[in-house]
């Protein structure tokens, strides 16, 4: 039949290990499904593809679901791919250890403004009753050069993929790293999610059944210890620029923010840290009004 | 002149905006896709007035990139005017420098010169200084013989006298590039905002796009658009009073 | 002072044939000399030539004694539009020489649109200002390539003989298509006729007027018949 | 000439990669900011290979973005020279999309129109063909009185005859503009793909960047360097040979 | 056919002075007539003047009778350098003209080089390309601004000669320097002299020659002699 077209949020890397074997290990076509698998990006915005037809799949974060359900898109939610968000800070272990909110005092954090992380970053100082005056706030891009010649001391990364990359990069000149977790603290801000649109669920329910199926079941099979050797040399094919041991790396620290536990079923959706991340966007101003983003949550939930 | 240039970019804004809306109706897009009007104004009402002191900001940048990439290209173009060696070196240098999309130079420039305003100011000459440098080597390339001539035979002939002659002919040719090299400036500091700043329009931007919100970034455009149209319309206006009053032109001319 | 050409030979890139072909004569110098000829038969080519010295195209064939700087004017050229002519003038008059420029002025009637830009003279007043800016510099021998072309005949003559009377040690070489003048105020003449004829060149003597001259036709007639048959 | 490209160009990137090394070691840095030779070298060693294909692959867009550029810059230029209110208009319309930076524009171009190769070429497009408008622009409205006096009196002037009297008598400027306009084709490809596609050594970069690796942007400017030289190169010496055998010139001029 | 002009005054925007005061005259036509006066007089703002007809500066101060198109040639015309000046002549000559053509490029002398780029043209011989494709147009008065003020003088009488012979019922104003070639083949001679002498214009009949004329020395000398007091 038709390609079906995945689109990812990211870049092709460990991060995404899943997807990738799920099209490269051919468990799409196991299930009879044609699926073409692309790259996300900076760029890209899944839940637009949806829309516009270039997309039938799409990994969206859960405030991407939010601001566009708020603005009339018809998006369902089928698969919440991370249980704990990537979104972390990493700083070096030379500098004072953040063990509660009130540690963040005084530091110099990055921030990408107009990203989750600016959101997730305002929650954790309301909570602590912080003022914009207690810590110092730098604007984030791309790339991490202000943070490596530590001029910001506390930077936000995803965990799994530059967090590793980091990590790795500071120890081969003898400088340890620590992360911070805001779920640590009591925000779980909902991070990538597998998402399709309504129609789509309602015209081909059949297709979208068989398409969970097989893209949990490759995720089962890449974050399985025992697969390792396959998963990475699966990834290495997509991820060519990354070196062996990075990759390696980067998959170990994955398998805990997909799988936290053997019991988890991967993809269940958590709705209560969804409606905590609508709550947040609220208050953060980030929308004006309530979506109801539990009613468009229709994978198996917690 | 200036209200030609405004209305106009008017009409050019609305005709893209109802090309958008178009689309949107047509295949029955939601406001995430692409925003309706109320979507339009409500942002507007917004953003507007913050947006327009970002550009602002923008462009006062701008005026100072440009005026630094005027430098820039008369001095490699001068320089590199010649087909010596070090001419053509200089050019070689200038044409690579130019090769290297500015997103792949940035982060080096945010590593030498940290992200304030210098790296923006940096980045904005960068975009906009290498199009007039093609069209000040041009010009300084081609000899103007029957004024040059006598300066070349009695030994009076030097770079300056040169570059003044070469530029007087062609003046209608430098403005048209210098008031258009105005948009290459904002463009250019947009850019640089957008991969580094915290201020001014670009870094606005690069917010709404975090947030794929279409309406802000529509809204956006729009006060660039008035903000550089009036802009330019006071360039060219300038241009041509310096045209008219200082060189005082071939006043009357009957052909 | 004395210039000679010894078997000159040019031909352009692309052409078949030499515009010049052993072109050989002498001249004595200083003097208000002139060189004559039809329409294409290469006057332009040879005062560029001339022009470039030995380090030209000419090279060794052209011998120049007692003569160092060479100028080469013509009716074509322009002088920048940023300034009026008489800034222009100003700006390129040797200190020593500018009361020589105050001179010229006067003689060349152009006192009037000193203020204006070049781009706005007639072609006669172009011409002038031209030359002037010319006369004013340091040269043993100018050329003159039609440079006087767009000015009207009386004040031509005006200028000729000032010219004579003024620059007495210096050679020119004065380009024209006007045959009674050329016969009339030129020292030596050297016509050039067609490559190919295999004439070569000839130096006719001319009636070289002086200010308050009296005309003598028939030896004037003379002058032009001579030129006229060395064509 | 060619080899002369070449040559300048490692002699500019070498200068560049010393300078760089030499902050490096003035103010202590670490090999995560900047690399040592042994990391360059090593990261060469993994990476020449493939981003040198890259390159090839993003010069193929850049071939036909330059084509498509000079077209169109040709197109409005001329459409654009007349100071009548639809010469001023288009040439607002082609300000305007120009004054907007196309980082904002992308993101829409890549939603309408899919991330396949044809946003690509239009993104490199529209980047490079505004300052060859600017030139064809000024070059355009400058008459050229002495030739086109007899056909305007004659009734014969028509606009091509026009455009072709006014681009020969400044295929000096044109040739130097067109064959340095490559480079901004290039690196309009370059930020296209950097943008949003996934083809292409723009896209390398970006993972690149994602990374802050240094190493490997100074390897990619590397295989872009040499082979935009190459290609400014053939450019030039193409250029030369039309300009001297096809509109055989004043030859052999004395003056 | 008639032309005349009535109270003519111009004078240029940035200028104190008119160039042209009260300009009064009329002029039979057909016939190669004469517009002369020294250098400045404002013989090229005139002939443009008169270019530009009724919707031009002059407006209702012009008055032609059956001169309907007017064209406007001078000595400083390029043609294109795309192609040789052979092939321009080509595409700018009427279907119906091109004997003409072929006859002029005869009587010009031009057959040598129209092989030839523009550029790479003498003076003179640019000044005859430039002139042929003007008289290979439809035309009622086409003036001639020193068009051929670069050709010498055997081949500039060869042309007139010519002209005069196979255009009898053309009207042409030939604007010359060269004060007894214009007193011996031109019918009617406007003489301009500077406005505020307040002499106006004088329309001085001329010899006008045809072809195969035997000169009359002092006819010449009294033309000449009217000319110049009219200036
Ligand atoms: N650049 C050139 N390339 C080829 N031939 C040329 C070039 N310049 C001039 N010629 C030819 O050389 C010959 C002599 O030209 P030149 O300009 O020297 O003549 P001239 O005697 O000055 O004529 P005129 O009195 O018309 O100015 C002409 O036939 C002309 O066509
Ligand atoms: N564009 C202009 N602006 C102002 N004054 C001008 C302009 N063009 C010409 N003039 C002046 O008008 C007068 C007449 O000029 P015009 O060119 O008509 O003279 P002309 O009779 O053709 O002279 P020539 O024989 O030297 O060519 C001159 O004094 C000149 O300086
Ligand atoms: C798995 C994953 N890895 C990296 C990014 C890219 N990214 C988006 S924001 C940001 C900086 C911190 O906010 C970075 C690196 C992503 N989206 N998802
Ligand atoms: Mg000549
Ligand atoms: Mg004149």
């Amino acid at each position: 039949g038709d390609t079906l077209n995945y689109r990812l949020k990211w870049l092709f890397n460990t991060s995404v290990a899943g997807d990738i074997i799920a099209d490269t290990g051919g468990f799409f076509k196991k299930a009879g499904l044609d699926v073409s698998v692309n790259e996300g990006g900076a760029g890209k915005n899944a839940i637009k593809e949806l829309e516009l037809g270039y997309a039938n799949f799409g990994v969206a974060s859960a405030d991407q679901v939010i601001r566009a359900l708020e603005k009339g898109a018809d998006v369902v939610v089928l698969a919440q791919l991370f249980q704990v968000n990537p979104m972390q800070w990493i700083y070096r272990s030379d500098q004072p250890e953040i063990r509660e909110l009130s540690d963040l005092k005084g530091r110099h954090i990055g921030v990408t403004f107009g990203g989750n992380d600016e959101t997730i970053m305002n929650t954790l100082l309301a909570k602590a009753g912080f003022t914009s005056k207690d810590v110092r706030i730098s604007s984030v891009r791309f790339d991490f050069t202000p943070f490596l010649k530590k001029e910001v001391d506390v930077w936000p990364v995803y965990r799994n993929s530059q967090g590793v990359i980091l990590e790795e990069r500071l120890a081969a000149e003898g400088e340890q790293v620590k992360f911070f977790n805001p779920a640590d603290y009591g925000v779980a801000f909902v991070a990538n999610s597998v998402v399709t649109s309504g129609t789509m669920l309602k015209k081909h329910p059949e297709t979208v059944k068989a398409f969970m199926t097989a893209l949990l079941s490759a995720w089962e099979f890449a974050v399985d210890p025992a697969n390792e050797p396959q998963v990475l040399a699966q990834i290495k094919k997509k991820d060519k620029g990354t070196k062996n041991n990075i990759r390696q790396k980067q998959l170990k620290a994955t398998r805990p923010l997909i799988k936290p536990d053997k019991g988890t079923k991967i993809g269940i959706i958590d709705v209560g840290a969804w409606q905590q991340t609508e709550r947040i966007m609220i208050q953060e101003k980030q929308i004006v009004a309530p979506v109801d983003v539990t009613s468009r949550l229709v994978g198996p939930k917690k | 002149m200036l209200f030609r240039r405004i209305y106009q970019f008017l009409i050019v804004y609305c005709l893209g905006v109802t090309g958008l809306l178009a689309i949107k109706y047509a295949t029955g897009l939601s406001n995430y896709v692409i925003p309706d009007l109320t979507l339009l104004f409500d942002t507007a009402r917004r953003m507007l007035t913050g947006y327009f002191f970002d550009v602002l900001n923008t462009l006062s940048v701008t005026v100072l990139g440009q005026m630094v990439s005027i430098f820039m290209a008369f001095f490699v173009g001068i320089i590199g005017r010649k087909s010596s060696w070090l001419g053509s070196f200089i050019k070689v240098m200038a044409y690579n420098i130019q090769a290297y999309p500015i997103v792949a130079l940035a982060p080096i420039i945010f590593i030498l010169m940290g992200d304030g305003f210098l790296s923006r100011l940096l980045i904005a000459s960068m975009i906009c200084y290498f199009p007039l440098l093609l069209s000040v080597l041009g010009i300084m390339a081609s000899p103007i013989k029957d004024i040059e001539h006598f300066y070349i035979a009695t030994g009076r002939m030097r770079w300056q006298l040169e570059v003044k002659i070469r530029a007087f002919e062609n003046l209608n040719k430098l403005t048209t590039v210098i008031a258009g090299s105005a948009t290459l400036a904002m463009a250019g500091t947009i850019v640089a905002e957008f991969i580094a700043a915290d201020q001014g329009v670009g870094y606005s931007i690069r917010i709404a796009l975090y947030q794929s919100d279409l309406a802000r970034i529509l809204v956006a455009l729009f006060s660039i658009g008035i903000i550089i149209s009036v802009y330019q319309g006071i360039l060219e206006t300038v241009g041509e009073q310096i045209k008219t009053k200082w060189f005082a032109p071939k006043g009357g001319e009957l052909l | 002072m004395r210039f000679e050409c010894r078997d000159l030979t040019f031909t352009y890139p692309e052409a078949d044939n030499p515009v010049l072909e052993n072109l050989t004569f002498s001249m004595a110098a200083p003097g208000f000399n002139a060189v004559f000829g039809p329409s294409g038969v290469g006057k332009t080519s040879f005062a560029r030539i001339l022009a470039g010295g030995n380090s030209g195209p000419g090279g060794n064939a052209l011998i120049y004694e007692g003569i160092a700087t060479i100028l080469y004017s013509y009716n074509q050229e322009r002088l920048p539009g940023w300034a009026n002519t008489g800034r222009h003038l100003e700006k390129v008059c040797p200190q020593k020489n500018s009361d020589l420029k105050k001179e010229l002025v006067k003689i060349f009637k152009v006192e009037a649109f000193l203020g204006s830009r070049f781009s706005q003279l007639s072609m006669g007043q172009q011409n002038r200002m031209n030359l002037i800016r010319y006369l004013i510099q340091d040269f043993d021998l100018l050329i003159l390539d039609e440079s006087l072309a767009n000015v009207d005949e009386a004040l031509r003559e005006t200028i000729i003989l000032a010219i004579k009377e003024i620059f007495p040690a210096k050679l020119f070489l004065y380009i024209s298509h006007n045959l009674m003048e050329v016969a009339r105020f030129c020292k030596d003449i050297l016509v050039l006729s067609r490559p190919g004829k295999n004439k070569g060149a000839v130096v006719v003597p001319g009636q070289n007027y002086e200010t308050g001259y009296t005309a003598d036709p028939q030896a004037i007639d003379r002058s032009m018949l001579e030129i006229m048959n060395a064509v």
